[in-house]
C-alpha cells in the first residue's frame, strides 16, 4: 500500500494548482487553451492515444485540482466521456481526432441521458434506424453536459432491443451543427444543452464501435467520469472546508471568533471525518477502476453515494457556519457549494448508486 | 385532550377555502407552487384582496383593523392559505412592526402608520441585522445622534428582504455608547425617500435578489420616529422577535411542499417506475411526513398555550428548529426528485414575463434554487445554533 | 382543540405518580394488587366492562406514568390485549372474566408471535383443528409477553386460510397451565416465555369470537397496545431526560458543571425537540384509535415509527452525554433507557412501520 | 497511489490464515462470533498460543520479544484474527503498559515485567479514570504520599476492565498537589496482592461485569515501581493516550460484525422473505458497508503515515470517532435484524458453562447485550467528545 503521489503526479498537482490559483478571471476559451497547453488533457490519456496518464490516479489528481479551484471546464466530458470512449471504440479515422482533444482545438460532449432516463445508463429510447448508407436519429437528449459548447457530438441510440436492454446500443460521432439545440447555463456554471434529433441522418462512418455493443463500454467510461466527478467534489469539500475554517478563526460573534463555540467545533470535527471519508472512497474507486467489472462498479456506486451524502452534509453545514455571508452569490463558498451539489445529479445520485450497490453486492455474493 | 376543531372553527376553515376559491389566481398559486418570483404587485394585488374582506392582519385587534383571530384561526387560515399556494404575507409591516407599534408606539403613530400598512400605501421593511451583527443583535453599530429635532443616522444594514419595494423601513440604531450594549439601542422609523439612504441588492447563491443591504449616510430622522423611548429599543426588539410567531414552525409551507414533492414524484419515472413507489424515496418521504404529522401536533400544542395566555418559551425555539429542518429537508426532496433537470439554470426563466418554454418539466425549474434558498430558514430569523442555546438555556437552568 | 387532560384524568396522574414514586421496592404481585386496588386497570376499560375509561388518552395517561416510573407491569398483556380482546369479542361467559382482569386476580397474555411471524400480525402458523367437541392445538407462540406468569392465555391459531391470511385467524382462551411454558426474564426486566403447544386440546367453549375472523380485531387491539407503548416511551424519555439534566446541572468536568459546554447543551437541545415529537406523535395515535381503520392505522405506523427513531435517540444520548455511570445498572438511566430499545422490538420496530406507514399511504391514495 | 499488499505482506496475510486455521479453536470462535463472555481461561489460551508462535506482542520491538510488525503487517494480522472471530489480545500489558515501559521504564523494570507480559504470567490492568476524573484524567485524585522506601497510595480508580483478573495495575497517582494539574501525576505500578488493594465488580445495563471499581486503602508500593520519573506521569499517560492505536478504528471488529449481521439476515424472514432482501434494512445495511469500506481506507492511510514516521496526530482521533460510530450502527443493525427474539434477557447462557437450549436462534442471545456494551466504545478510552474537541483545536488552531 502506498498512499503518496508518483512524483510526476506530483509535479502535475502542483503545476495545475499554481496555474489554476488565478484561473477565476480568465474566459472559458482561453482557460481551455492554457489547460492544453499545460498537458491536462493529456493527462486523462495513455500514451498510446497522445498522452500520458489515463490511470484513475491522474484523473484524481486533475479532478481533484479542478474542484478545489471551483472553475467549470469541458474536461469531463470531452476528456474522459468522449475522449475515453473514442479511445477505447474509435477505428483509426475516429482516433485520430484524439490529437485535436488533447491539444485543446475541439471540444466534445456525451449526449445519451433522456427525459426518462434518470441516471439508468442502459435507458436508451432514441433510435437509429438504418438506411442504406448510414442511419437516421430521432430522439431527446436532456441535460448533455458541454452540449451547448461542443463542435462533436458522441450520440447513444438504439439500434435493436428494448428501451431498457443492455443490448442494442450504439454510439454515433455527428457533428454538433448538423443537430438542433437549445443550451444553457447549469446551477454550477457549465454549458449544457438539450439536443433534439428530428430525423438527423449520419454516414456509416459515424458509427463508433461495433453496433449494438457499446453499453459495457459506456458503463466503463462513466465509471472513470464517477470516479473524476468524485475528485472534483473532494476538491470543492477542502476549498468550502478551509474557507469556513478560516471565518470560524476571523468572524466574531458575541464578543469572540465563532470558532471558539465549542457546539460549532464540534460539527466542525463532523465535517472534518466526513471529508476524510470521501477522500478515502474516491481513492477506493480510482483504485479500482482497471478492476473486474463487478468490483469495479462496486466501487463506483459506494463512493458516489458517500460523495453525495457528503458533499450535502458539507454544502449545508458550511453554509450554515458562515451564516448569511455564505448564502451570497459574490462570496467564493457559493461556486464550491453549488458544485457539490450538482455533482450528485450527474450520473446517478446517493440514493440512485446506494440501491446500485445493494444490486452489485447481492451479484457478487 | 381533544384533537378535532370546534364546529366554529370548522366554519371559519370553509370561510377561508370559499374565500381563496373566489380571489386566488390560480395563475398566481402556480407561480407559487413553482417556485417562480413574485412580483411587488402580485404581493399588493394578494394584500389587497384580503384587505378587502377583513384578513389581512389576522393577528391585529379589530380596533387596529385586524381580524382579531384566535391563534387557532391563524393557523387554519395559515394552512389553507398556503395549501392552496397562496403567496404569502409580506410580514414586516403586518407581523413584525404593526404590533410593536400597537405594543409600544404612540396613539399618533398607530393612527398614523396602520392604516397605511393595510392599505399599502406603505411597505416596510427590517433593519436589524448589520455586517458585525448578524445573530449578535447587541452588537448593532449604526449610530443615531440626537441633533435637535432630528437623529441623525449613519451606519449600515444588511439581510433586508424585499428592502427593494420598501419606502419605509424599522431599524436598531445605537443611540448610546456609554452603557452596556443592550441598553443603548433604540427603535427608530426611517423613511427610505430621505437623502443619504441607498439601497443595494444582494445576489443570492441560488440567483434571486430578495435581499439588501441598507446604507444609510447621514440620514435626517425626525425624534416623532422614535418608537417608545430612547435607549430601550432591545425590549423592543425582542418583543418582535418572541411574539407573533405562530406561524414560526412553517407547518403549513411544509404541507404544500410535501404535497409538492409528491406530485413531482408521482409523475417522475425511476427504473421505470413511478419515483414514489421507490422503495428508498418512499422511505425519505414517510420519514418527513411522519416527522411532519408529529410537528402539526407539537405546533397546535405551542398554539393552544398560547391561546391560554401562557408565553411560548422555549417551544418555540423548538418549533423553528425542527420546522426549518422538515422544510429544508423537502427541498432536498424535491431536488433528488427532479434528477438530471436540477442542473439548469435559468433564473430568468422565474421572472415575470419570461415567454421561454422552461427546460425539462415545469415543476423541475426552481428545484435547485429552492433548495439552496430555503438554506437561509436556519440562518435568519434567529439561527438554529441561537435557538439551540436558548433550548438549552431554559431547561438546563445553567 | 384541546391538549389539556380532563380533570378525572388529571386525577388519575396525580395518583398513579405519588403512588409509582416508590413502587420500585415493591414485589410485582404486591404491586399489582396495589396497581387495581387504585382503580388503574379499570381506567383501561370503558364502563360497560366494569372500568371508567378506556379511551386512547386513558391509556397513555396510565402508560405514560408507567414509563416514568420504569416499572414492569402485566397491564399491557392483561388490560389491553386480553382484556380488549374479551371485551370486543366476549360471549357473557368469557366477558365475565372481565371482573377478576379489573380487580387484579386473574392475569392474562396474549400468545401471537410465532418465529417467523416477526410483525406481521396476520402471519399464523399455529393451527387449531376442529375435533368432534374442540379443538387441537399445534405450534410455538414466541416471546409471549408475561406468558409465564399468566393465568390464562389467549392463542391465536389458524383455522383455515393460508399462512399469512387475514382470514382464517381464531383465537383461543386457554387455562395457561395447560400448556408447555418455558419462562424468562426480558431485557427491560418484565416476564416473557416460549408457549409450545403440542396437540393441546381445548372445548369449544374456548373459542373467542366468531371462527376465523379475529385479524381485524387483533389488528385494533394492537393499536391500542402501541398506543400505550408510545405513552409508556414518552414517559421513559422524560425520566431519562430528566436525569440527564440533572446530571449536566451538577457533574464537574474540567472545572465546571458538563451543562456548561455548548455542544453538549446544542446535543441536549435536539434532544428536548424530539421529545416533544415523541409525545405530539403519541397523542396522535392516541386521539385517533376511534377513527376508521385506514386513518387509524396510519397514526399507529407514523408514532411507532417516530418512536422508535427517538427512543434510540434518546437512548444512546442520555448515556453518551453520562460518560461511564451512564452505563451501569445500578444507575437509573439503565431502566429507562433499555425500555426504550426493548419497546422498539414490540409489536413492529421502527423500519417496520414505516414500511407499513407507506403501504397505508398508498392505500389511501 | 498503490492500494495492493506487497507480495511479502500477502504472504504473511497467508500465514495468518495459515495460523488461524491450525490454532483457533472453532468452539472459540463460535463464542466470540455470538458474544458469549469468554473466561480468563479463554484469553490465556490464545495468548499463549500466539506467544508460542512470536506473535502475541505485534507491536513490540523483537528485542523486547515482539514480532516487530510494520503498521500494515499488524493490521493484516488485526484483520484476519478478527473475521475469524479470535478472542481479542487483552490490551493492557501488550499494547498499553509495555510500550511505556520500553519508552520509559528502566532496563530492570524492562527485563523484569515484559517477559512477565509476555508468559502470562502477569495480567496488568488500568488504573486512569477515578469516580471524578473520567474523561478529565488530569483530575486525578488518588494520591501517593513517599514514606521511606515506599510510596503510600490511597484512593479509588473505576472502569477498570477485566481487573478481576489482573494481578498487576498501573496507575496514574497524585505525587504533588502544589503544582498545576497535570504537572503533580506519576505513573506508578501496584501489585494487587499488597494489602489494601479491594476489587468490586461494576454491573454494566448488559448484564455483564467486564469492569471494576479498585480501592487502594493505605496501599505501601515500592518506590522501584515508579515508572520514570516522579511528577512526570502525564507525559508518560500521554504517550499511553496518542500511542499504539493502530487498531483504533476497529476495522477488523467492523468487518467481522458485518459480516455477521449478514448472515443473521439472511437467516431471519420478513414478510415471507429472507430480511436482507428488505429494501430499507438492505439500505441500511449497504450505508454501512459504504462508510466502512472509507473508513477502511482512511484506516490504512494513517497506518502509512505512521509506518513513514508521520505522528497521527488529528486523524487517530477521527478514526476513533467514526469507527465507532461504524461500530456501534453495526450493533443497532444486529438487534433490529433478530426481531423479537432481541427481547429475551439470559445473561448465564452466555457464561461458560450453561448447557440450556438458547431461546430463539444462538445469534440472537447476545443482540442486545451487544448493542448496549458496545455504548462504551464512544464513551471509553477518551470519549468521542474529547476526540472531536482535539481534532477542532488541531485544525481551527484557537
Amino acid at each position: 500500500m502506498d498512499f503518496n503521489l508518483t512524483e510526476e503526479r506530483q509535479m502535475l498537482q502542483d503545476t495545475l494548482r499554481r496555474f489554476l490559483a488565478d484561473a477565476a478571471n480568465k474566459d472559458s476559451n482561453t482557460l481551455w487553451t492554457e489547460l492544453a497547453e499545460l498537458g491536462v488533457i493529456g493527462a486523462l490519456f495513455t500514451e498510446d492515444y497522445g498522452g500520458f496518464g489515463g490511470a484513475g490516479f491522474d484523473l484524481s489528481v486533475v479532478f481533484e485540482e479542478i474542484g478545489r479551484a471551483g472553475v467549470a471546464t469541458p474536461l469531463l466530458e470531452t476528456g474522459i466521456l468522449a475522449g475515453g470512449l473514442i479511445a477505447a471504440l474509435g477505428n483509426d479515422d475516429q482516433t485520430a481526432l484524439l490529437e485535436s482533444i488533447v491539444d485543446g482545438t475541439q471540444q466534445l460532449a456525451f449526449a445519451h441521458g433522456e427525459p426518462l432516463t434518470r441516471y439508468d445508463l442502459n435507458h436508451v429510447a432514441t433510435t437509429a434506424t438504418q438506411t442504406g448508407d448510414g442511419y437516421i436519429l430521432n430522439g431527446h437528449k436532456c441535460v448533455v453536459m458541454n452540449g451547448g459548447r461542443a463542435d462533436t457530438l458522441i450520440i447513444s441510440a438504439r439500434t435493436a432491443g428494448d428501451v431498457a436492454s443492455n443490448d442494442g446500443i450504439s454510439l454515433f460521432l455527428v457533428d454538433a451543427s448538423s443537430v438542433e439545440r437549445r443550451s444553457y447555463q447549469t446551477m454550477s456554471g457549465a454549458d449544457a444543452a438539450e439536443v433534439y434529433l428530428n430525423n438527423v441522418t449520419v454516414a456509416k462512418t459515424a458509427l463508433l464501435g461495433a453496433e449494438g455493443a457499446s453499453f459495457y463500454e459506456i458503463e466503463t467510461q462513466v465509471a472513470r467520469a464517477t470516479a473524476a466527478l468524485c475528485a472534483e467534489a473532494v476538491g470543492a469539500m477542502e476549498s468550502a472546508k478551509d474557507l469556513t475554517i478560516e471565518y470560524m478563526q476571523t468572524r466574531q460573534q458575541f464578543g469572540r471568533p465563532i470558532g471558539k463555540f465549542q457546539a460549532l467545533q464540534h460539527r466542525m470535527a463532523d465535517l472534518l471525518i466526513e471529508v476524510e471519508q470521501a477522500r478515502s472512497a474516491t481513492i477506493n474507486v480510482c483504485g479500482h477502476l482497471d478492476a473486474d467489472r463487478p468490483l469495479r462498479e462496486r466501487h463506483v456506486s459506494a463512493a458516489k453515494n458517500l460523495i453525495g451524502r457528503v458533499g450535502r452534509q458539507v454544502a449545508e453545514e458550511t453554509i450554515q457556519l458562515h451564516g448569511g455571508i455564505g448564502m451570497t452569490q459574490e462570496y467564493n463558498l457559493a461556486g464550491f457549494t453549488k458544485r457539490m451539489m450538482m455533482i450528485d445529479h450527474q450520473w446517478g445520485d446517493t440514493d440512485y448508486h446506494l440501491e446500485r450497490f445493494i444490486a452489485l453486492s447481492r451479484a457478487v455474493g | 385532550m381533544d384533537l378535532s376543531y370546534t364546529a366554529q372553527e370548522q366554519e371559519f376553515r370553509a370561510e377561508v377555502r370559499g374565500f381563496l376559491a373566489a380571489n386566488l389566481d390560480p395563475k398566481l398559486a402556480d407561480k407559487v407552487r413553482l417556485g417562480k418570483h413574485l412580483t411587488k404587485a402580485d404581493f399588493e394585488g394578494w394584500h389587497a384582496s384580503l384587505n378587502s374582506r377583513g384578513w389581512l392582519a389576522g393577528n391585529w385587534p379589530k380596533q387596529h383593523g385586524g381580524a382579531g383571530w384566535t391563534p387557532v384561526e391563524r393557523h387554519i387560515f395559515e394552512e389553507e392559505t398556503t395549501l392552496a399556494y397562496a403567496p404569502r404575507i409580506v410580514p414586516f409591516g403586518l407581523a413584525m412592526l404593526g404590533p410593536v407599534l400597537q405594543a409600544f408606539g404612540s396613539p399618533e403613530q398607530c393612527a398614523h402608520y396602520l392604516p397605511r400598512i393595510l392599505s399599502g400605501q406603505d411597505w416596510w421593511c427590517q433593519g436589524y441585522s448589520e455586517p458585525g451583527a448578524g445573530s449578535d443583535l447587541a452588537a448593532v453599530k449604526t449610530a443615531a445622534v440626537r441633533n435637535g429635532d432630528h437623529y441623525v443616522v449613519n451606519g449600515q444594514k444588511t439581510w433586508t428582504t424585499l428592502g427593494q419595494h420598501a419606502n419605509w423601513i424599522f431599524c436598531l440604531v445605537r443611540t448610546n455608547t456609554e452603557v452596556k450594549a443592550q441598553e443603548g439601542i433604540s427603535f427608530l422609523l426611517i423613511d427610505m425617500e430621505t437623502p443619504g439612504v441607498t439601497v443595494r441588492p444582494i445576489v443570492l447563491l441560488d440567483g434571486g435578489a430578495e435581499v439588501n443591504e441598507v446604507f444609510l449616510d447621514n440620514v435626517r430622522v425626525p425624534v416623532g420616529n422614535l418608537v417608545g423611548d430612547q435607549d430601550k429599543g432591545w425590549t423592543y426588539a425582542k418583543y418582535l422577535l418572541t411574539h407573533e410567531r405562530t406561524n414560526i414552525a412553517g407547518v403549513g409551507f411544509s404541507n404544500a411542499a410535501l404535497a409538492n414533492v409528491k406530485r413531482i414524484a408521482s409523475a417522475e419515472v425511476a427504473g421505470g417506475r413511478p419515483l414514489i413507489e421507490n422503495p428508498h424515496f418512499a422511505a425519505r418521504l414517510a420519514q418527513v411526513e411522519i416527522d411532519l404529522m408529529a410537528m402539526a401536533t407539537t405546533n397546535s400544542r405551542t398554539l393552544a398555550k398560547a391561546a391560554a395566555g401562557q408565553a411560548p418559551g422555549a417551544q418555540s425555539s423548538m418549533l423553528k428548529v425542527k420546522g426549518t429542518l422538515i422544510r429544508q429537508e423537502i427541498t432536498d426532496l424535491t431536488r433528488r426528485a427532479v434528477g438530471p433537470y436540477a442542473t439548469p439554470f435559468l433564473p430568468e426563466s422565474l421572472d415575470e414575463g419570461y415567454n421561454g418554454e422552461p427546460v425539462g418539466p415545469d415543476y423541475a425549474t426552481a428545484a435547485s434554487e429552492q433548495y439552496f434558498n430555503n438554506r437561509k430558514l436556519s440562518i435568519f430569523g434567529g439561527s438554529n445554533e441561537v435557538q439551540r442555546t436558548i433550548i438549552s438555556k431554559t431547561i438546563l437552568e445553567l
